[in-house]
């Protein structure tokens, strides 16, 4: 083990895959020279040189195509969307091609590519560079979707969608950069996917989260306990395949839930889950699910305004107080 | 560089042996896609259907050319001819069209989206454009692997104004990558006619443009068309650079079964134009060489008739015949293990 | 009112627009030479000629820019996409720029643009032609979405996107072209949006549909009630805006539901209403909420498989009694 | 066609007046982005920061040869140049820098979407190659709507392997529409030098492909800027097809923010790469034309540059003092009435 932050555990993750496998190379825009606009990449052209780090033009359909292209006849590429915001221009390529050649071929096609980059909210980066966009992954079959929240699921989670056989959306944060936590230098070390990871156990209801929303959820659940309230705090790492079980589980013994996501409400991945809870556990249900999310507007610049279109602890904590009632 | 018209080539160029072949090959196409159209009207055939009547030559020119299943080929939805040049029997094709489990996709994928990987046959696709960005990466899979093997990728003159294409032939010649582009150039996108729908027709022009040499090819002629693949290939193999055939062409029928009617095709093209382009058929001018040469005769002619239409009769039993695919199947192949 | 089908209605709409305002015009792809793909634009370049009827190259990217550049500065566009699948390549013009356009500026630009054209599941279209995507569109904020589901609605509803001064979302169904109705020929007529309709009253389950999910409802109720259950049949005409008033007042009387959707069921549009109608009616609800979808596939080819891909009016009834079960 | 560069205007076409404008012009927008790359760093402004520090000429040269409000400009996250040139005051531009209910989009924009539609300016846009597709609707509007105006579109070197650009030139080219391009090609995008990126570095190529006449433009003088930027609107107005102008110039500082220090640069580009640029910096090319002819006196000089200064302080005092937009205005202009 050892304490590295977010972006570091994603490095390394990379640079593990890159060598125990020659058919892994990383792509997309200033990985390389630059060493990645965010500096995950850093030090990986040095390293294993431009054959397998390739730096490429501002052209995300292209970047999308020949991903999945290379993957289609057995290399494994990891591409890099500079921000997730920029893949709303690879759309076709993501959903009719990578998510769909496997089906489309009756499986005599394998497409193991990784697609990932950081999602999410920055600092005042306004309406066009502030998405996540997982509800309109998750929503088309053929994509596995995964959203670390701490470094050593950025690493063990990236780790598997390496080596995962399928098109994986691997959406890091931003924001989650920075944070710094254990990780385990073993590169034998993965994190499965479709196992949600239950941060911290509660008994009044449980806060349901993924990604940034899950350090909001512990900062609310530590608030929560000042008023003598044992909040449940789940994270779901991956929302395809979705584990159910452990939600369900926490469920049946907290009868309550706040479901957090911090993209737009309106049809976003908080509804998919408060569904498939109702649906799986609707008379367990002591009081309405609760959901906390972004407002359903484009994302302002002005600071203030920003501040008030995403969630933060205290929208859960304030959700969750609802629920209890 | 553009415009130029490739010469056919002289006898000594191709053996007897290979232009049996290439009449042989165009005509199972020819007489696969007229069944197909049969079939589609007794409602055994569902979805879209895009027939390449009057363009085989621009399969049957190149794709025999290629070390497949080591090259690799990527098309458009219309692809019926591109899986049977491969090498995908005309019975899977014929599975696949009909919805079946014996189909090449398992009856997933249906008439846009035929494949046969093993072949190295990596598929129709249903939307315009979209197999550009994947040659970019099946281009660089070949390089990155040491290989000499090439990509060839088939799309239409109405895909030349995507978007994707153009990011992608800049990739193309940007890394320097094995790729084949052979614009299916019939001068129709459905009823849209070439003028109406490109700021500037010289499709070399557009190629150069991202640095991807090219020429202009006849590809309603065989020997042409497989002419200039050699030498395209050759090029390729030898610099490991893209290079781009703009081959006139013409579809005899429809954009599909939309327009299979006369009336539907009326609304952008002439009978006469369709019928001058029909007097440049592809068969009629193979079996021409064929028999200026001496290489066939009638009892030949009629021989090779017979022995492709059992092919494709076989392949309608055989279709017919196959089950469906298994309902538990629906859910299968969303995932790889 | 007159008898015509859906596609005529769509036609009616757009005649009427046009010559009631000089500024609206059509344009896609085959819209006028060729007479529309599925012949909804018939007769309109003949009529207006081509000053206002644009055939367009194959260029979703361009189409979607160019009604956005148009309607910033004035024009109302109608833009076809030949069927919504292929606005996937478009998605970045779509949503970074029709759809933000408005809230970036702070207001000071109007965008006044319709994107319309079929959507869903067509005959064995299989994987690539098969797509509604609602869900992605109802996730954006910025864009209302319209999903007629009769011919009176196709006129009425076109007629009010045209008229908005927003971007619309304008979701036919191919399969619904044929189906024929009364329809107004007041070219006063419209429909509002944000008013969902009571297709048929009920008192025993709400079956909350839209688009072809309201025929399918329509059969359902039809069924459900030869064993004595009335099914109220509600049909939302637009999701942005969203009629939860009239969803709510029905679950007052009903208290139980069945959602209907026939695009893929993971982070669909379904689940959106169903978290809603718990949100405002929890206490309401006698049973959980069922719901019924696509199923979360590529959409196959062949013909038994597509069938067992996309909901029926047996699943709703299945459902329907799942609920009153 | 390509390559033509453009030869600097005689002393005849330019009156001493316009020459000062031109300086005043240029020297606001230096010294409006030195102020703003300050207030960045003392946390004023927030998000992402573009400066335009180098390319002066191309809004100088080119902006005020336009009839605003008709005739649109589009352009870049790289736009406050272009906001300023357009006539948006110091003021609105820089309260909305500061995200305040004063700036030019009520505080909701921010560096990358200055807009002031009453002046012709339509706004900046964070998107590479975001605003070609717009610039087709922008200028077929012009045209349907029976004017004589014109959409300038600016866009980067990076933005030429977007494709929604080439779908864009290919309208524009086929449908002839009244848009002038301009490629603010200062040779990177981000850290990606121009041949890294392109498979053929001649832009004029690709703009001719897709019928769209062109040329190249020496964007480091003010005049040559001015003097082809107004034939090609000339150009544009008599024959109401586009033009694009591939502008040769030099951003003098980082990309953004994130480069802005020199190691950052480092990993690019050389010190004495951009020292050699600085030697033809677009300020001292035009305070050495208006010495020479004797148009400017240091007194002059001096008064300049102390008006630029109070107007780029009061803009910060402005800033400053204005209010945040009030919280409920969160959910406004979402839609529009
Ligand atoms: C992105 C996209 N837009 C539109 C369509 C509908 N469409 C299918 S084929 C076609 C015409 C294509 O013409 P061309 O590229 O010339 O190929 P051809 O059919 O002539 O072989 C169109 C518009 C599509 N499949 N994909
Ligand atoms: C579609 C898209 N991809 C990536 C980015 C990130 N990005 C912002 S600016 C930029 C470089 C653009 O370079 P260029 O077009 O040359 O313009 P310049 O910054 O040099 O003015 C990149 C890659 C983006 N904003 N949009
Ligand atoms: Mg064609
Ligand atoms: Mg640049």
């Amino acid at each position: 083990m050892a304490k590295m932050r977010y972006l570091q555990a994603l490095r390394l993750a990379m640079t593990e895959e890159m060598e125990r496998d020659p058919n892994v190379f990383i792509m997309g825009e200033e990985v390389g020279q630059y060493q990645g606009t965010y500096r995950v990449t850093e030090g990986l052209l040095n390293k294993f040189g431009d054959k397998r780090v390739v730096d490429t033009p501002i052209s995300e359909i292209g970047i999308a195509g020949m991903a999945t292209g290379a993957a289609m006849v057995g290399l494994r590429p990891v591409a890099e969307f500079m921000t997730w915001s920029f893949a709303m221009s690879a759309m076709d390529q993501l959903v009719n091609h990578a998510a769909k050649i496997t089906y489309m071929s009756g499986g005599r096609i394998k497409c193991p590519v990784v697609f990932r980059g950081p999602a999410g909210v920055g600092t005042q980066l306004s309406a066009q560079h502030s998405h996540s966009l997982e509800a309109w992954f998750a929503h088309t079959p053929g994509f596995k979707v995964a959203m670390p929240a701490t470094p050593e699921d950025a690493k063990g989670l990236l780790k598997t969608a390496i080596r995962d056989n399928n098109p994986v959306i691997f959406m890091e944060h931003a924001g989650l950069y920075g944070s710094s936590g254990e990780v385990s230098e073993d590169p034998d070390f993965t994190v499965p996917f479709g196992v949600a990871a239950v941060r911290r156990e509660g008994k009044d209801i449980s806060l349901i989260a993924y990604s940034r929303g899950v350090a909001m959820s512990l900062k609310a659940a530590e608030i929560l306990e000042k008023d003598g309230i044992s909040a449940e705090v789940i994270d779901l790492r991956t929302l395809v395949p979705l584990d159910m079980d452990t939600v369900v589980a926490s469920i049946r013994k907290t009868h309550r839930a706040v479901v957090i996501q911090e993209e737009w409400r309106n049809a976003g991945f908080a509804a998919e889950l408060a569904t498939r809870i109702y649906e799986q556990a609707f008379d367990e249900m002591d009081a309405p699910i609760q959901r906390v999310a972004g407002a359903d507007v484009p994302m302002p610049y002005a600071k203030n305004l920003e501040r008030a279109a995403i969630p933060t602890e205290h929208d859960i904590v304030a959700a969750a107080r609802r629920a209890l009632s | 560089m553009a415009d130029t018209i490739v010469k056919p080539p002289t006898e000594e160029d191709i053996s007897r042996a290979e232009m049996l072949d290439l009449y042989r090959l165009m005509l199972r196409i020819r007489r696969f896609e007229e069944s197909v159209y049969r079939k589609f009207h007794e409602a055994k055939i569902g979805g879209y259907l895009h027939r390449y009547d009057g363009q085989e030559a621009l399969v049957a020119g190149i794709i025999p050319q290629l070390q497949l299943p080591h090259d690799k080929v990527l098309c458009t939805y219309r692809d019926h001819a591109h899986a049977i040049a491969c090498g995908t029997s005309a019975r899977e094709v014929m599975a696949e069209l009909m919805g079946r489990a014996t189909g090449c996709a398992l009856g997933k994928g249906g008439s846009m989206h035929l494949i046969d990987p093993e072949r190295g046959f990596l598929g129709g696709d249903g939307i315009v454009g979209g197999p550009i960005p994947v040659s970019v990466g099946v281009g660089f899979a070949l390089k990155y692997t040491g290989t000499n093997n090439v990509c060839v990728c088939y799309f239409g003159d109405g895909a030349m104004n995507q978007g994707g294409v153009h990011e992608s032939l800049n990739m193309v010649g940007l890394f320097k990558l094995p790729v084949l582009y052979i614009l299916e150039n019939n001068r129709y996108a459905m009823g849209t006619a070439l003028g109406r729908s490109t700021g500037q027709p010289d499709f070399i022009l557009k190629a150069n443009a991202h640095g991807i040499a090219g020429e202009v090819v006849d590809g309603m002629n065989v020997l042409t068309m497989r002419e200039a693949a050699n030498r395209a290939l050759a090029h390729i193999r030898e610099t490991g650079e893209a290079y781009f055939l703009d081959v006139e062409c013409y579809r005899f029928v429809g954009h599909g079964i939309g327009d299979d009617n006369v009336g539907g095709q009326k609304l952008y093209r002439t009978d006469e134009e369709v019928d001058k382009w029909r007097q440049r058929d592809p068969l009629l001018q193979i079996i021409r060489d064929l028999k200026e040469r001496g290489y066939i005769s009638e009892e030949q002619i009629e021989a090779i008739e017979a022995e492709t239409k059992l092919e494709v009769e076989d392949s309608i039993v055989f279709a017919e015949a196959s089950p469906e695919p298994p309902l538990d199947s629906l859910y299968e192949h969303v995932f790889s293990e």
